[in-house]
């Protein structure tokens, strides 16, 4: 087997220092009766031309982005990854190591980590970051116990304008951790800051809310954080930083943690995954933290050099005293994100973020012109907004995708008094041409 | 020596990036003033070839497993077929939205289904969810699988988790996360479950007991199947933490010795990059009685079509968005179609071989911890010594060239080193390892200065992190 | 722009220092009249965006082999190349450096060829090799001026079955170099040994055989061999290396010099460049080669280090006294080759000219079977062979193109004679399905 | 220090590849004995992972223009975008056979037009033909050309081919394979054309005059157009070596010079990799009146068809297989349309701008060749020193972490050292490899033994060259 190095007579001469004379010899630890249940159904090895076709074969029954022009969002965006990116990524000195436990030879990722977190504080407007998470969904429900721990209160309050996806992984997480989550209402597409006062209360620990929230639209988190007049109550914003090249961070605005998923910055739309969730907080909330973190420290002849740090919080030293149980980050996705925060620097932020923002804007302005659609919310957005339509969204994706244009998400999925609507996100990768094409296609349905 | 910042490489007006120009009427005040930002973003600015050149040097202080022997035990540093990152570039198999409806994406629907298949074939699961994004994330899943099951049979009062004490630190952690209660059991001596230790503790408050098997001393457990029964007959449910899977693929199935849910490290026994610390990927495997409580969406098959179904009444939820790391199954399942059953039994065959080899050419040298038949990897003690300890060997080994084993874990033996060569190390490398552990224990004798200082030959030399903690230092500041 | 880091700053400061208040005085040694002529026609710079959209656009007008199944070779071939082979080329220490002129930073790449003239060698079966040329015509046309300039005579014959492309580029290099290249006839797709004989005369510097020929009929190499008896004359064979993998090499067959391309290992088809050239010769010829040459030697420590050596032969010392004028190599293609035979090995290269040759087989039985296609030449072939259809070649090979198959190559074009010719080609990659699928077309046409 | 051969590691039985299984019927005999080989292949036997290894650390003894400042005069060694790499990606762009018929390969005939015309509009000549497979390669088909065009008008005594002693060694050396006779002229001090000696051989022989400019000094010829015209009515040719076309773009093209004929360096001009020594590319530019003789196939447009044109009757004739370099065709269109006219004539304004301040920077320290505005590059003269030579300066250059500048060439200044920038180097990476040039010439005072025994912090010091070439060693013995 070309992965295996061994020799037959490797084998012999490896059983003999050993001491025994067959390679079965080393399982007879094993029960018998284990070992024969445990035989392999037998599938045949495919060589790589082999796999190559199967994977053609697979990939002839998806209809991918390849060949269809993307007008989704929702919470997984075809953002444009500059080529340079995955030359770095793919650096073997990156992709085959693990985590930096052996800071003499791991000061490549650890520095890139100590960069990936400055880039992510500043661009949430904190102080701080860590080294990564899994993804939006878990980050957000990470800093809910977060916010159940420090406060030692048990209830968290949602915007029901955070994304399903989001929504769900915290009911998930808050319902085994014995934690009261519960829903904030919506007011014409943004939280409902009466319904937010009515709910906040002494158990409440933390108050969720994505901005730009599921539907595109802005929240007004000054106002919502004056609402909170509990000072105790934890404020978290789950955002998308891609949004920083034009909008005022989370962290301006009073968040306590901010969260999300930064998939936007560099990482491919993969079906939903591997993407890159991301935790930034203030001086205080750092020991509370989950995650790996890495910190500036000196080496003996005082040279600078970074290390993990504050690993008292993990779960590896901890045990079941650890912030969290989270063990690995998304390494080479936040490396991606690094790499990708850096080539587009200051000027590219703000030129990607303003291209969504006027783009998605110009499309809203064309599709609603003929009066077949309707923007439901009339309220600021970002790069995606909700149209409601006469027709039935699933009938008019289908024509679209014939005409080789995947069309916005059907909300209805997700929020039953929305069957009609259609949630268009539109990127920097979109042409003017792409954009008149969709609205020329979704007028004639 | 490079010592820069990306942050130091910055002036304004560089770039890096190049976009179209904007080809829609550039509209004015689309958004309120109050929600416009007032600061530049605060992002360095540099141009391609400086950010590839940067990024570039950085790497070149990285040791991976494309550069030598990485015999990390308990992470699997097997070496990653290129195969799987050329299957990776399929457009038509990456390039997908993850809301696209079901009929655009059959192919890769297909390939989930299979490749849960494949891994419920290799564990002796009934059924192997692929959703969990990490081994973590994996227990995590199945603790809540666990506590769902007992809920829905009324069992309110099965809060206890047994692990034992040489377990990975994830299992409490991740019992903890759940909202259950850890009961910590001693091991044998020998790492072995203590089974009287262990029936203290088979009340009707237990929940499961998670055991990793063989242990974190590379130990198969012999009593496996009466511990099996011990745990049922008590009511509880058997964790299998499969960290260590690499070392038993088609030789014990852990739905054969009894375990009634699991998690995989795709990272590790199936080959996908480790990257550094990440992505990796925890498919959680399950006996049919906790089929009800699966995460959704679950991926089915109805007659010729694949479907997402998320109509599951007692699920336990959703444990992340969307549908799991995608593109590390898609590297896992080009692992288990490219190596086909025989190569999997055939690579934890060599794995155990060849840890068994290195811990018999090294058991003259360093105290081994359990000096039985292993399996993938083995744990020696700390020799000995007045002054060089277990960290100093580790950091003298770096001068070899060599990235060391897991140290001071599992935390039963005193001053651990746990060695983990995988299948795919050839007789030489393994040769000049133990040729390097050799000289290291002669120079403790000869020169134990030498080791305590080590190492000698990185680009930098030991880190001081009791500082890194004290004074926190964890991002630039301008 | 992204590639250049200077700032208007950082330009402001360098005109300071060179004393010039702006950029265009730096031109002003450039007359004023061929200034105002050379102002280039303005055309837009295309980002990353749309430079993909622009080759989605043209590949969209290919009809490539991800969408053909092929059996066309002649000159040009379809082999699997492993991943692995991909991820060592594009290594940036190796990409995206120059010739080694300093060894002490260019081991990998000195090292690299040192093994590549190694396995060469081998596999011609001679005893030495250089470090590759441009292609196998070039370097064919180049072992003409070896042997011209050896033997100081300045006739070469070159079979008719050497491939049009390696003989028409013999042909412009030899109309200028004042050569008299004269055509070997074929006898029933083979060299006619008879027609060697008569044409071997005094002034004849070197005979030219294409082995396995274009037709990929294997040559009497010892027959040939022994046709020249004047031991003064070069015998040169060109050949396909990956064929050393079930023939006997041209080395033990008596070939002064062994050219031809070795696309075959590891390098893609890519419509036709760039291509490996390689060039082997025994030890009296090594001083006369052209192209770069690696050797080994030590350091001033006496490590054993490699180095360019022989350069006297070179154009950058002896001017136009060199050997040749070429300067570069095909260094990443060498690369690529010498990874593709590293992973190959003794046992793959076996495998897969044997694979070849079983399916080249096996098609030709099952296409010839039904009668509408006559194998052209009953001799020994390796994985082409040459039929004549009853239709119209070009008329087949668009019923093929309609059913996904690229057929092979209708050799009429070259060979007046052969206007009903059609030549296959058959590759370890051609799965049994796909050959009867292929015979199965043919059969209805 | 990592020093085996990959020959090193082989062992009976291991494999580093993977095919199908066989799936037609084995048939033996199908070539008769006396063809068959008789001993095994004589290559390696190593595992996918050992041959990784061994070719990643062998790219860790290399210093590529990622891994830092690389001023290898007359080489252009510019950032190679990495946009270029992903383009060449595209399998419907690249997995292409080179005897697809006209109508399947339409994408890539227009992409080699459209590339052809834009190479023609920077040149300003009339038609560029791609197919020379190098600078070198290129040279070659142009004297072909002219040599054809003087033969067609019966003009057989022109045999002279023209070259200054500054030219790159590739000129003479080209002019000889093709049949001509090399006349080569002195330059003047300046290294400017000698007016007076070329118009010595300004007689019904002359051929041709190469020339390069700016010049391998970097200066560009005041008297080009003088040149031009003196060549032309002696009846001859003017070729130009498009070596040094970075620091003119949109600034003189050489169709506008007065050149006739012309060669590119895709890989320095173009941006594409130089690969360690290749592949590169050298289109051919011409003047309509070598139009009749452009090797086939001329890649030509009819209506809206693009199509392989080989039916040129007075054609020099095919000079490679296939259609040119075209992986390395698809990289410089890129380039091409990436940049645009702006871009391109941005490039060579800064590949300019940064030369001269380079000079400007070292001229106090170094005696500069031709103290005159330079173009994309410098010569520096070897400082007078009884000990140190110019080739000690490069090797201690090596322990600054540089790759050398070009050394010893041009000839005519006496230990020549060829700068060049290129425009996409910063002003910190040339300010610090200034100040790194600066501190040698003290060192050279202060230590001159340090420079002489340069370099010290390389993987190897110094080779021995002579015994390389007496010790011909060129090849792995068993």
């Amino acid at each position: 087997m070309r992965y295996i190095p061994s020799t037959d007579e490797d084998r012999r001469e490896l059983l003999e220092e050993i001491g025994v004379d067959r390679v079965d010899a080393l399982f007879e630890d094993i029960p018998a009766e284990i070992r024969e249940r445990s035989k392999l159904e037998k599938w045949e090895a495919m060589s790589e031309i082999e796999i190559h076709r199967r994977m053609g074969e697979l990939g002839g029954k998806n209809k991918s982005l390849s060949d269809l022009v993307c007008f989704r969002g929702a919470g997984a965006y075809d953002h444009y990854i500059p080529s340079a990116v995955k030359e770095i990524v793919g650096r073997s000195e990156f992709y085959t190591s693990y985590t930096p436990y052996q800071p003499e030879i791991s000061q490549g990722t650890l520095q890139a980590i100590f960069e990936f977190q400055t880039m992510i504080a500043d661009l949430a407007g904190m102080e701080a970051s860590n080294a990564s998470m899994y993804d939006g969904a878990t980050s957000t429900a990470e800093a809910a116990i977060m916010a159940v721990t420090d406060t030692k209160r048990r209830k968290i309050l949602v915007s029901r304008g955070t994304g399903p996806e989001v929504r769900s992984v915290m009911e998930t997480y808050s319902r085994f951790r014995d934690i009261e989550l519960v829903e904030v209402a919506m007011d014409e597409g943004t939280l409902s800051i009466e319904d937010l006062r009515s709910k906040v209360d002494k158990e409440t620990a933390g108050v969720v809310v994505q901005s730009p929230n599921f539907f595109g639209i802005i929240e007004d988190l000054s106002g919502i954080k004056g609402a909170i007049e509990d000072k105790k109550v934890k404020f978290i914003v789950n955002t998308d930083l891609l949004s920083m090249g034009v909008l005022k961070s989370p962290g301006s605005q009073g968040a306590d943690i901010v969260v999300g998923d930064a998939q936007s910055l560099g990482n491919g739309i993969l079906f939903g995954g591997p993407y890159l969730g991301f935790m930034a907080v203030n001086k205080k909330l750092i020991r509370k933290m989950p995650g790996r973190i890495v910190g500036e420290s000196i080496d003996t002849e005082g040279r600078v050099s970074y290390v993990l740090t504050l690993q008292a919080r993990e779960q590896h030293i901890r045990r079941y005293k650890a912030t969290s149980n989270i063990c690995s980050n998304h390494g080479l996705n936040a490396l991606a994100a690094t790499v990708h925060m850096s080539l587009l620097g200051k000027k590219g932020l703000e030129e990607v973020a303003n291209q969504c923002l006027q783009k998605a804007h110009y499309t809203m302005k064309k599709l609603t012109e003929g009066g077949r659609y309707r923007l439901k919310y009339d309220k600021p957005f970002f790069k995606e907004f909700l149209v409601e339509s006469q027709g039935n969204p699933g009938d008019i994706n289908r024509q679209l995708e014939e005409r080789g244009i995947l069309g916005g998400y059907p909300v209805g999925r997700d929020y039953d008094e929305l069957s009609k609507g259609i949630l268009l996100c539109v990127t920097e990768k979109r042409s003017r041409d792409e954009i008149d094409k969709l609205v020329e296609c979704m007028e004639e349905m | 020596e490079y010592n820069k910042l990306i942050f130091d490489l910055s002036k304004e007006g560089r770039v890096g990036y190049s976009l179209p120009e904007l080809d829609v009427d550039r509209a004015e005040g689309l958004i309120p003033e109050e929600y416009l930002k007032e600061e530049e973003v605060k992002l360095p600015e540099v141009s391609e070839n400086e950010v590839v050149r940067h990024y570039t040097k950085l790497s070149n202080k990285n040791y991976g497993l494309d550069a030598g022997f990485y015999p990390l035990g308990s992470c699997t540093m097997k070496y990653n077929p290129k195969i799987n990152e050329r299957v990776a570039e399929n457009l038509q198999m990456t390039s997908l939205h993850p809301y696209q409806e079901e009929h655009m994406v059959q192919g890769s629907l297909e390939m989930m289904y299979e490749l849960g298949e494949k891994l419920a074939e290799v564990s002796g699961m009934d059924y192997v969810s692929l959703q969990p994004a990490a081994g973590a994330h994996g227990e995590l899943t199945g603790l809540m699988m666990i506590k769902a099951y007992h809920e829905k049979r009324g069992d309110h009062k099965r809060k206890n988790i047994i692990v034992a004490d040489s377990a990975h630190g994830t299992n409490p952690s991740s019992a903890q996360v759940v909202g259950f209660d850890i009961v910590e059991i001693k091991s044998t001596p020998e790492g072995d479950v203590d089974l009287e230790e262990l029936k203290k503790h088979l009340d009707e408050n237990l929940a499961g007991f998670m055991l990793t098997n063989p242990s974190t001393l590379g130990i198969f457990e012999p009593n496996i199947s009466v511990i099996a029964d011990l745990v049922h007959e008590a009511g509880g449910l058997l964790y299998y933490d499969g960290a260590n899977m690499n070392a038993i693929m088609g030789k014990a199935k852990p739905g054969e010795m009894g375990f009634d849910v699991m998690h995989y490290n795709l990272h590790k026994t199936f080959s996908t990059p480790h990257g550094g610390g990440g992505p990796g990927s925890g498919p959680v495997g399950i006996k049919a009685k906790l089929m009800d409580f699966v995460p959704v969406p679950v991926v089915g098959k109805k007659g010729d079509n694949y479907t997402l179904d998320y109509n599951r009444p007692n699920t336990i939820g959703k444990v992340r968005s969307f549908y799991g790391n995608y593109g590390v199954l898609l590297r896992a399942y080009t692992y288990l179609k490219t190596l086909g059953s025989e190569g999997l039994e055939r690579a934890s065959e060599t794995a155990v071989l060849n840890a068994n080899y290195m811990m018999a050419r090294l058991r003259e040298h360093y105290p081994v911890a359990v000096d039985r038949l292993c399996k993938h990897e083995f744990v020696l003690g700390q020799p000995a010594h007045e002054k060089v300890t277990t960290l100093d060997i580790a950091k003298r080994l770096l001068d070899h060239g060599y990235h060391p084993p897991t140290i001071y874990f599992p935390l039963i033996v005193d001053g651990a080193m746990m060695i983990e060569p995988t299948e795919t190390e050839s007789k030489e490398t393994m040769d000049a390892f133990v040729d390097a552990m050799i000289d290291i224990k002669n120079e403790m004798e000869s020169s134990p200065e030498t080791v305590v200082a080590a190492p000698h030959t990185t680009i930098i030399r030991r880190v001081d992190e009791a500082k890194a903690a004290r004074d926190v230092k964890i991002r630039y500041h301008r």
